[in-house]
C-alpha cells in the first residue's frame, strides 16, 4: 500500500510485544483522509494494543507509526499525540466521574485554549473562555446533551455517557477520531442511532473515523474498509462485502465451519455465532 | 577504623526494624492501609512487659506479652478498621492515625511518661566479646530469629491454605470474597501475625536499648514503613533486606563521625528516595501494568 | 430565555456569598474589639486562619488532584525559616545567633516582602524534588515527600549552616502579628488588628486558590484525580499539571509556615516534625477532600477543640467535673484520638464531603424544602 | 441530614466557646482549679468571699522533658501547701496554682502559655527545658506576665526578654564548671561531646562546654544525635575510638539512661560527664549495678536537713506524686529550685504589695531572698547571682547520689 498523500494514519510493520507474548505481530496498516476504517477480530486480537500503541500509551517494541505522512517520535507521551490531531475513546467508559458534563467537555478544550495558569486563574483571557465555552455547549448541543450540561457525570445512563466520551473526544480538534467499541451494551436501536451519528461527524467536520467494533451489522453498514486481526496478525483487509465471504475470516471467527452452512453469512446471524465463541473463549 | 561494632549494631537494629517491617509490608499488602499504629503496638509490648514482669515471673510474661500484643492488634482491626471497610482510602489512614494518637496517649496518661527501664532477660542480655567488640548476646540473636522468622512466615504464606487466601485476598479483594474466602479472617490473621512479630521485635528491642517511653514507637515505626516501602510493599522480604540495609547504613554513618552523625535518621530517606528513582515501586515489588 | 434568569440568579447568590465572608471578617474586627484580648478565641482565630490556608493548599494536592503528598511540614519549615531570617531586626542578631556570632545575614526585608520570598523559597523546592518525586504512585509520593520533609528538617539544624538557621537553637524576636496593632498617643493600644492579619492573608491565599480551582487549570487538576490516563489522552500534559499543583501548593504552605512563625514569635526547626503533617492531613480529610470550606470549617474546629475546649482534660477541671485524678497530663490527647476516630467513622468523607458551603447550596436546601411543601399543596388542591 | 447536624454541631460548640470567654476571662470555664497535677486538697478551694491570686505553672508535663517538667512541678505544688495563702493590702489571699502542659514543643507551647493568659494568671511559674521558655517568654510579654524559670539554663531565656527572670546558673558557667572538673579533676585531655540535635539546653551547653575545653588545650570530639534516637551503641563506639577520656553528654534523662546502659554494654570505660538535666532518680536507677561512671553538677544536694525530711514525707504520702518522682522520694534539684522559686515569687507579690502583674515584674528583680539552694538575687538581665555548683556522682552500688565537692568558678 503505497502511502499517498491523503494517508492520514500509517502503520509500518509493527510488533508489540509483552515480556514473551506477541499481541501484535508485523501490522502495517493505513487510513486515508475522510474514510471510515473498521478493525475488526475475535477478542484479544490485540485491537486495543493497536490503539494504545498509536496514542502512545504503549511504546511499540518494533515498527512505528506516522500521522499526516510525518512518524510520530518513539516514546512521546499520549497528551502529544492528542495534540498532534489524534482523539480516542476508551473500551470501558472512563469519563471524568466527579466533574459535570459540561467541565468534561471543557477539560478536552483545556490545551488548546492559549492561556498560562496567571491568566486562567485571574480570568484575563475573557474571550478564550467565552470561544471555547461556546464550542463546547454546540457540541453538547450537537450530541444531545445540553439540557444536562450540568449534571454530574458519573450520575448519566450508560449510553449517554458513552455519547460524552465521543463528545469529549471531539472536542480536542482532532483530524482523526479512535472510536474503541463505541456500540458495547448498547440496544440496536442505540447502534443504528450511532452509526447515523459517525456518519455524520465525517461529514459535518471533515473527519477521518478509525473504529474497534463487535457489532458486525454497524461495521459492515458504515465502513469504507475492513482490517481483520486475529492473534496479533492481519488476517485480511477489505471492502466490508470482501470481509464477509473471506474464508479465514470466517474461520477466525466461528472456527472451521461445518459442512452444511450457506457459504456467506448474514450479519445477524454472524452475530449470534460470535457471541458464543466469545464467551467460549472467555 | 574498627568498623565490627557499628556492622553489629547495625545488623541487631536492622533485624528488629525487619520484624515491625513485616508487619507494615503484610498489612499493606491486603488492606493498602499503611498501618501508622504498628510501630505504636510495638511501643505497647515494650511497656506491657514491664508491667507483667513486675507481677509475674519471666518465663509467664514473655508468652503473656505477645498473647496480649496479639490480642491488641486485633481489636485494633475491629474496631477501627473493620468499619471503614468500604471506605475511601484516606479516610481509614486517619483512623489508623487516630488509633497512633491513642496508643501513645493512653501509654503517656498510664504511665506518667517517665522512661521506664526495660528489664534484663537473662540469657540473652548478656554481654559477650566477638572478635574484640563488646556486645550483648541479643545483637547476634535478632539477625538469626528474623531470618527463621521470615522463612517460617514465607513458607505459611506458600504453602498453607491461609497463606493462599492471603495471596488471594492482596491479588483482589472483591473476587476473593466472590470465591467464599472469608476476607475479615483473612485480615485478622494479617494483622495477629503482624502484631506477633512486632511484639517479639520489641523484646529484643527494647534488651539493647531499654528505656521505654509513650513516644519511643514512632521512630522505629517509620523506618520499618521506610524498610517495608524500600523492599517493595507487599513483599517480605523485600521488607527484610530493606530493614537489614536501612539498619547496617545508618550506623555506618554515626561512625563517620564528626558533622554527619545528626544526617543518621535523614540519610534512611535519602536511600528510600534514591531507590524509589531507579524502581518507583521498591526493589522486589512486582511491575504492575496499568490495563488500560 | 432562562439564560439571562440563569445568570442574574447565579449573580445574586455570589453576591450573598461575599456579603456571608464580609460579614465574618466584620465579626472578627469587632470580636477583637470588644472581647478581652486574652481570651482563647483569638489563638483558635489565629492559629485556626494559618492552618485552614495550609489545609487548603494540602487539599490542592491531595484532595483537588489526587497527588498523596505528606510533605506539608517541610514546606512550611521553609517558609517559617525564610520569614526569620530577613525579619529580624538588626540589634537582636548578636543575641538570638549567640552561637554564630551574629550570624551572617544584616540586612532585613519588610513583612509583605518576606512573606512572598518565603512561600517563594517553598514553590523552588519543590519544584526541585518535583522532578524525581511526581512519577511516583501514590503511597510511594506519600512516603517520597515525608522523606523530603525529615532530610529538611535535619539539614536546618545542621550546624555547618548555622551562620543562617541558627542550628539547634530557636529563631526569634521577628516582626509578629501583634506589631499591626494601631497605638494611640499614649502608646496603649487604640484599634486591635492582630487577629484580622492571619485572616486577611489567609484569606486572599485562600482567594487565590480557589479561583486557580475554579479555572481552566483546576479542571484540568481534577480531571488527573478522576482518571489520569483519560485526562492524558484529552491532552492534559500530567507532569506539567502535577509540578504546577505541587509548586502552587508548597508556594502557600510556604506562606502559612511564615504565618505560623508570625504567630509563634519563636521557630524551631525541630517542632516541624511528620506529626505536624499528619494534623494537617487530619484537618483535611475531617473537614471533606476535595472541599475547600471543609477544610476552614475542620481546621477552626480541629483548633478549638485541641487548644481550647479539651484543655480542661489536662488542668483537673472540665466543664465543672473536678477530678484532677482522671483529668491528667495526656488525658485531652486520648479523648482526642477518639473523637478522631468517630468523626472519621461516621463522616466517611468528611464533614462537607466535597460540596462546597455556599449561598447556592443553602438556597437548593430552601428550593428543595419549598418543593416539597408546594407539591403537597397541588396534592390538596387537586383533590 | 449528617451535613446540618454537623453544621448544628460546629455552631452549639462555637457558641458554648463564645459563652465560655465572654464570662471575661477570670472565672474561666469551670471553677477555679485547685491546680496541680499532683494531689488536690492541700490549698483548698477559695471559700466565698474570700480573695484569690491566682499563679500559672507552665510546665513541659509531657513530650521528651516531661519526666523533668513533673518533678518540678512536684516543688510548685509542696510549696502552695506549705504557704496556701499571702497578705496584699492588709487582706489574706489565697494562691491557686493554674497548671498547663506545654509537652515540651515549641509549636505547642505559644497555644499553652495563651490559656494560662486566659485564666487571669498574674504570674508564671517554670518552665523545665529552655526552648519552651524561650519560644514562649514573648505571648506572656504581650500580657505583661512574669515569668520565674527555675532550671532553663540557656542564656537566651533571659536576653532581650525583661519580663523573664531565672534562679538557676546558666550554661557559660556550667560549661565552664564542667570543663574545668573534666580538665583538671579528672585529668582528661581528649574528650568526647554528644549532644541533642535541635535542643536548644544540649547544643547550648555543649557548645560552651566545648569552648572552655579547648581553651584549656584540651582536644574534643563533638557530635549531635538526631531527635527521636535510642540507639547509641555508635555513638559510645565513636568516643572509644577517639580516644576519649571523658564522656559529656548533656541530654534529657530519657536518653541520658539510653546512654548509660550502652555504655555499660560496650564497656565504655571512661567517666561520663553530664549537666543539671541528669539529676534524676531516672538516672540513678539506670546506673545501679552497672559498671560506670557517671559524675554530674547541679544546683541542691539532698543532705537530710528537716527540709529535705519534710520534703521526702509529702511525695511519698500520695502514689501520684510518687509515681511522677519516677517511683522513689530522691530529691530532683530542680524540685527543691522551684520551692524557692515559689517563695521568690511570693517575696516579689510582698514587695508590690497588689496583684497586678506589672507592679509584680518591678518589685521581682529586686528581690532578695535566702532559700533551701542558697541567697538569691538578681541582676539587671534577670539572671541569679550564683557562682556555685554542687558536684556528685552515681553510687552504683546502692543507686543513690554521692556528693563529690561544690565547684566554683572565678
Amino acid at each position: 500500500m503505497a502511502t499517498d498523500k491523503n494517508t492520514v494514519l500509517a502503520i509500518d510493520n509493527l510488533t508489540m510485544k509483552f515480556g514473551g507474548v506477541t499481541a501484535i505481530d508485523d501490522l502495517s496498516l493505513h487510513v486515508n483522509r475522510g474514510e471510515i476504517v473498521a478493525l475488526i477480530g475475535p477478542n484479544g486480537a490485540g485491537k486495543t494494543t493497536a490503539f494504545n500503541v498509536i496514542t502512545g500509551v504503549y511504546e511499540a517494541t518494533s515498527g512505528g507509526v506516522s500521522f499526516g505522512g510525518s512518524p510520530i517520535p518513539k516514546g512521546i507521551t499520549p497528551d502529544k499525540i492528542t495534540k498532534l490531531g489524534i482523539a480516542r475513546t476508551f473500551q470501558n467508559i472512563r469519563i471524568f466521574g466527579s466533574m459535570t458534563v459540561l467541565e468534561n467537555i471543557l477539560v478536552a478544550k483545556h490545551m488548546r485554549t492559549k492561556q498560562n495558569v496567571l491568566t486562567a486563574t485571574f480570568r484575563l483571557s475573557r474571550n478564550e473562555e467565552k470561544r471555547v465555552r461556546r464550542e463546547a455547549e454546540e457540541l453538547l448541543d450537537d450530541q444531545g446533551l445540553l439540557q444536562m450540561k450540568d449534571e454530574i457525570a458519573s450520575s448519566l445512563p450508560y449510553g449517554l455517557q458513552r455519547h460524552l466520551e465521543i463528545a469529549r473526544a471531539l472536542a480536542t480538534d482532532p483530524q482523526l477520531i479512535l472510536l474503541d467499541e463505541p456500540a458495547a451494551g448498547m440496544n440496536p436501536q442505540e447502534t443504528q442511532e450511532l452509526a447515523a451519528f459517525v456518519k455524520r461527524i465525517r461529514e459535518k467536520h471533515g473527519l477521518t473515523v478509525f473504529i474497534i467494533e463487535h457489532h458486525m451489522d454497524l461495521v459492515m453498514q458504515i465502513s469504507d474498509r475492513i482490517y481483520v486481526l486475529d492473534f496479533g496478525k492481519l488476517i485480511a483487509s477489505g471492502t466490508p462485502k470482501q470481509i464477509q465471504t473471506n474464508k479465514r475470516v470466517i474461520d477466525a471467527y466461528l472456527g472451521s465451519v461445518e459442512e452444511d452452512e450457506p457459504a456467506d453469512i448474514k450479519p445477524s446471524a454472524l452475530n449470534a455465532k460470535k457471541e458464543g465463541a466469545v464467551n467460549a473463549e472467555s | 577504623m574498627d568498623y565490627l561494632p557499628y556492622l553489629l549494631a547495625g545488623v541487631s537494629v536492622g533485624g528488629q526494624y525487619a520484624l515491625i517491617a513485616i508487619g507494615y509490608t503484610m498489612v499493606y499488602g491486603i488492606l493498602r492501609l499503611i498501618n501508622f499504629a504498628h510501630g505504636d503496638i510495638f511501643m505497647a509490648a515494650g511497656l506491657i512487659m514491664i508491667y507483667l514482669c513486675t507481677a509475674l515471673p519471666l518465663a509467664v510474661s514473655i508468652p503473656l506479652v505477645l498473647l496480649i500484643t496479639v490480642a491488641i492488634g486485633f481489636v485494633i482491626e475491629r474496631a477501627a478498621y473493620m468499619p471503614l471497610r468500604e471506605a475511601p482510602r484516606m479516610s481509614v489512614m486517619i483512623s489508623a492515625i487516630g488509633v497512633s494518637y491513642l496508643i501513645q496517649n493512653l501509654a503517656l496518661y498510664l504511665t506518667g511518661g517517665l522512661a521506664k527501664p526495660y528489664i534484663s532477660i537473662p540469657w540473652i542480655s548478656d554481654t559477650i566479646t566477638i572478635l574484640g567488640a563488646t556486645t550483648r548476646r541479643v545483637t547476634v540473636i535478632t539477625p538469626i530469629l528474623t531470618i527463621l522468622l521470615m522463612i517460617a512466615l514465607i513458607l505459611l504464606i506458600k504453602k498453607t491454605k491461609i497463606g493462599m487466601a492471603m495471596r488471594a485476598v492482596s491479588r483482589d479483594f472483591d473476587t476473593s470474597r466472590l470465591m467464599g474466602i472469608r476476607v475479615n479472617n483473612v485480615i485478622s490473621v494479617t494483622f495477629i501475625i503482624g502484631s506477633l512479630l512486632a511484639a517479639i521485635g520489641s523484646v529484643l528491642y527494647f534488651t539493647n536499648y531499654t528505656a521505654v517511653v509513650p513516644t519511643s514507637g514512632q521512630m522505629p515505626g517509620l523506618k520499618a514503613f521506610v524498610a517495608a516501602v524500600f523492599g517493595g510493599i507487599g513483599s517480605i522480604p523485600g521488607a527484610v533486606l530493606g530493614a537489614f540495609l536501612i539498619g547496617i547504613c545508618e550506623n555506618l554513618i554515626k561512625s563517620g563521625g564528626g558533622a554527619w552523625t545528626n544526617f543518621s535518621d535523614a540519610f534512611t530517606f535519602v536511600l528510600l528516595i534514591a531507590v524509589l528513582l531507579v524502581r518507583p515501586t521498591g526493589l522486589f515489588a512486582e511491575k504492575k501494568i496499568d490495563k488500560v | 430565555m432562562n439564560n439571562i434568569k440563569h445568570r442574574r440568579n447565579k449573580k445574586i447568590l455570589t453576591a450573598v456569598n461575599v456579603a456571608l465572608l464580609l460579614a465574618i471578617y466584620v465579626a472578627v474586627f469587632v470580636a477583637e474589639q470588644v472581647l478581652p484580648q486574652t481570651s482563647m478565641l483569638f489563638v483558635v482565630l489565629k492559629k485556626g486562619s494559618i492552618y485552614a490556608l495550609i489545609a487548603v493548599s494540602m487539599n490542592l494536592l491531595n484532595g483537588f488532584t489526587g497527588l498523596f503528598s505528606l510533605g506539608q511540614a517541610g514546606f512550611m519549615l521553609i517558609g517559617a525559616y525564610v520569614y526569620g531570617i530577613f525579619t529580624i531586626p538588626e540589634e537582636f542578631r548578636q543575641s538570638v545567633y549567640q552561637y554564630f556570632d551574629g550570624g551572617v545575614i544584616h540586612f532585613t526585608v519588610p513583612v509583605v516582602i518576606a512573606l512572598v520570598m518565603a512561600g517563594a523559597a517553598a514553590a523552588i523546592f519543590a519544584a526541585l524534588i518535583g522532578l524525581p518525586v511526581l512519577r511516583l504512585k501514590s503511597d510511594y509520593l506519600a512516603i517520597a515527600t515525608l522523606g523530603f520533609a525529615e532530610i529538611l528538617r535535619a539539614l536546618f539544624q545542621w550546624k555547618i549552616i548555622g551562620p543562617v538557621t541558627n542550628g539547634s537553637n530557636l529563631l526569634r524576636k521577628f516582626p509578629n502579628f501583634n506589631d499591626f496593632n494601631i497605638k494611640g498617643a499614649d502608646g496603649k493600644v487604640a484599634v486591635y488588628l492582630s487577629t484580622l492579619i492571619p485572616f486577611i492573608v489567609a484569606g486572599i491565599c485562600i482567594l487565590l486558590i480557589v479561583l486557580l480551582i475554579r479555572s481552566s487549570y483546576g479542571r484540568a487538576f481534577r480531571a488527573i484525580r478522576d482518571d489520569e490516563i483519560a485526562a492524558e489522552a484529552m491532552g492534559v500534559n500530567l507532569f506539567k499539571h502535577k509540578q504546577l499543583a505541587f509548586v502552587i501548593s508548597s508556594f502557600f504552605a510556604g506562606v502559612g509556615g511564615a504565618l505560623l512563625a508570625m504567630y509563634q514569635m519563636a521557630i524551631q526547626a525541630n517542632a516541624f516534625t511528620s506529626a505536624m503533617t499528619y494534623e494537617i492531613l487530619l484537618i483535611v480529610v475531617i473537614g471533606g477532600l476535595g472541599s475547600v470550606t471543609g477544610s476552614c470549617l475542620g481546621s477552626f474546629l480541629f483548633i478549638a477543640a485541641s487548644e481550647w475546649w479539651l484543655r480542661g482534660l489536662d488542668g483537673g477541671t472540665f466543664l465543672g467535673i473536678n477530678a484532677p485524678g482522671i483529668f491528667r497530663a495526656g488525658f485531652r490527647k486520648v479523648v482526642f484520638a477518639v473523637i478522631i476516630m468517630l468523626v472519621v467513622l461516621f463522616y466517611r468523607k468528611g464533614i462537607m464531603g466535597d460540596s462546597e458551603f455556599s449561598a447556592k447550596r443553602i438556597a437548593e436546601r430552601f428550593r428543595r424544602i419549598f418543593m416539597k411543601r408546594k407539591s403537597k399543596i397541588e396534592v390538596v388542591e387537586n383533590e | 441530614m449528617k451535613r446540618i447536624l454537623a453544621l448544628s454541631l460546629a455552631l452549639l460548640l462555637t457558641f458554648a466557646a463564645f459563652a465560655g470567654c465572654s464570662g471575661a476571662s477570670d472565672n474561666s470555664a469551670g471553677t477555679p482549679a485547685s491546680g496541680g497535677t499532683a494531689a488536690a486538697g492541700d490549698s483548698g478551694n477559695a471559700a466565698s468571699g474570700d480573695k484569690i491570686i491566682k499563679l500559672g505553672v507552665f510546665e513541659s508535663l509531657s513530650g521528651d522533658n516531661g519526666a523533668g517538667g513533673k518533678q518540678e512541678t512536684l516543688g510548685w505544688v509542696y510549696a502552695n501547701s506549705v504557704q496556701p495563702t499571702i497578705v496584699i493590702g492588709g487582706e489574706t489571699y489565697t494562691i491557686v496554682l493554674e497548671t498547663v502542659d506545654n509537652e515540651s514543643s515549641t509549636d505547642k507551647a505559644p497555644s499553652a502559655a495563651q490559656s494560662l493568659v486566659s485564666r487571669g494568671v498574674s504570674a508564671v511559674l517554670g518552665s523545665y527545658g529552655s526552648a519552651v521558655c524561650i519560644a514562649s517568654s514573648a505571648v506572656f510579654d504581650q500580657a505583661g506576665l512574669p515569668m520565674l524559670t527555675v532550671s532553663a539554663t540557656n542564656p537566651q531565656v533571659t536576653a532581650d526578654n525583661d519580663n523573664v527572670f531565672r534562679l538557676c546558673f546558666l550554661d557559660p558557667f556550667q560549661g565552664t564548671v564542667l570543663a574545668d572538673y573534666a580538665y583538671n579533676t579528672l585529668g582528661a585531655t581528649n574528650a568526647y561531646v554528644l549532644s541533642k540535635q535541635g535542643d536548644d539546653y544540649s547544643a547550648g551547653l555543649a557548645n560552651y562546654f566545648v569552648k572552655h575545653f579547648e581553651e584549656l588545650g584540651g582536644k574534643v570530639t563533638d557530635e549531635q544525635f538526631p531527635q527521636g534516637n535510642t540507639d547509641f551503641s555508635s555513638y559510645v563506639a565513636n568516643a572509644k575510638a577517639a580516644g576519649a577520656q571523658v564522656f559529656f553528654s548533656p541530654v534529657s534523662t530519657e536518653a541520658a539512661s539510653n546512654i548509660i546502659d550502652q555504655a555499660n554494654a560496650q564497656a565504655l570505660g571512661i567517666p561520663i560527664l553530664a549537666g543539671d538535666t541528669w539529676d534524676s532518680n531516672v538516672i540513678t536507677q539506670a546506673g545501679k549495678g552497672k559498671d560506670i561512671e557517671v559524675t554530674i553538677d547541679t544546683f541542691y544536694q539532698e543532705s537530710g536537713t528537716p527540709f529535705d525530711v519534710a520534703f521526702k514525707e509529702w511525695i511519698s504520702a500520695d502514689p501520684q506524686r510518687l509515681a511522677d518522682n519516677n517511683g522513689d522520694d530522691t530529691l530532683a534539684a530542680f524540685s527543691v529550685m522551684a520551692y524557692d522559686g515559689y517563695f521568690t515569687m511570693l517575696e516579689a507579690i510582698k514587695a508590690a504589695d497588689s496583684t497586678d502583674s506589672a507592679a509584680i515584674q518591678a518589685a521581682l528583680s529586686g528581690v532578695k531572698y535566702d532559700g533551701q539552694t542558697g541567697a538569691i538575687a538578681f541582676d539587671d538581665t534577670g539572671d541569679a547571682l550564683r557562682n556555685s555548683a554542687y558536684i556528685k556522682k552515681v553510687n552504683t552500688t546502692d543507686g543513690t547520689w554521692e556528693f563529690l565537692e561544690v565547684a566554683t568558678v572565678g
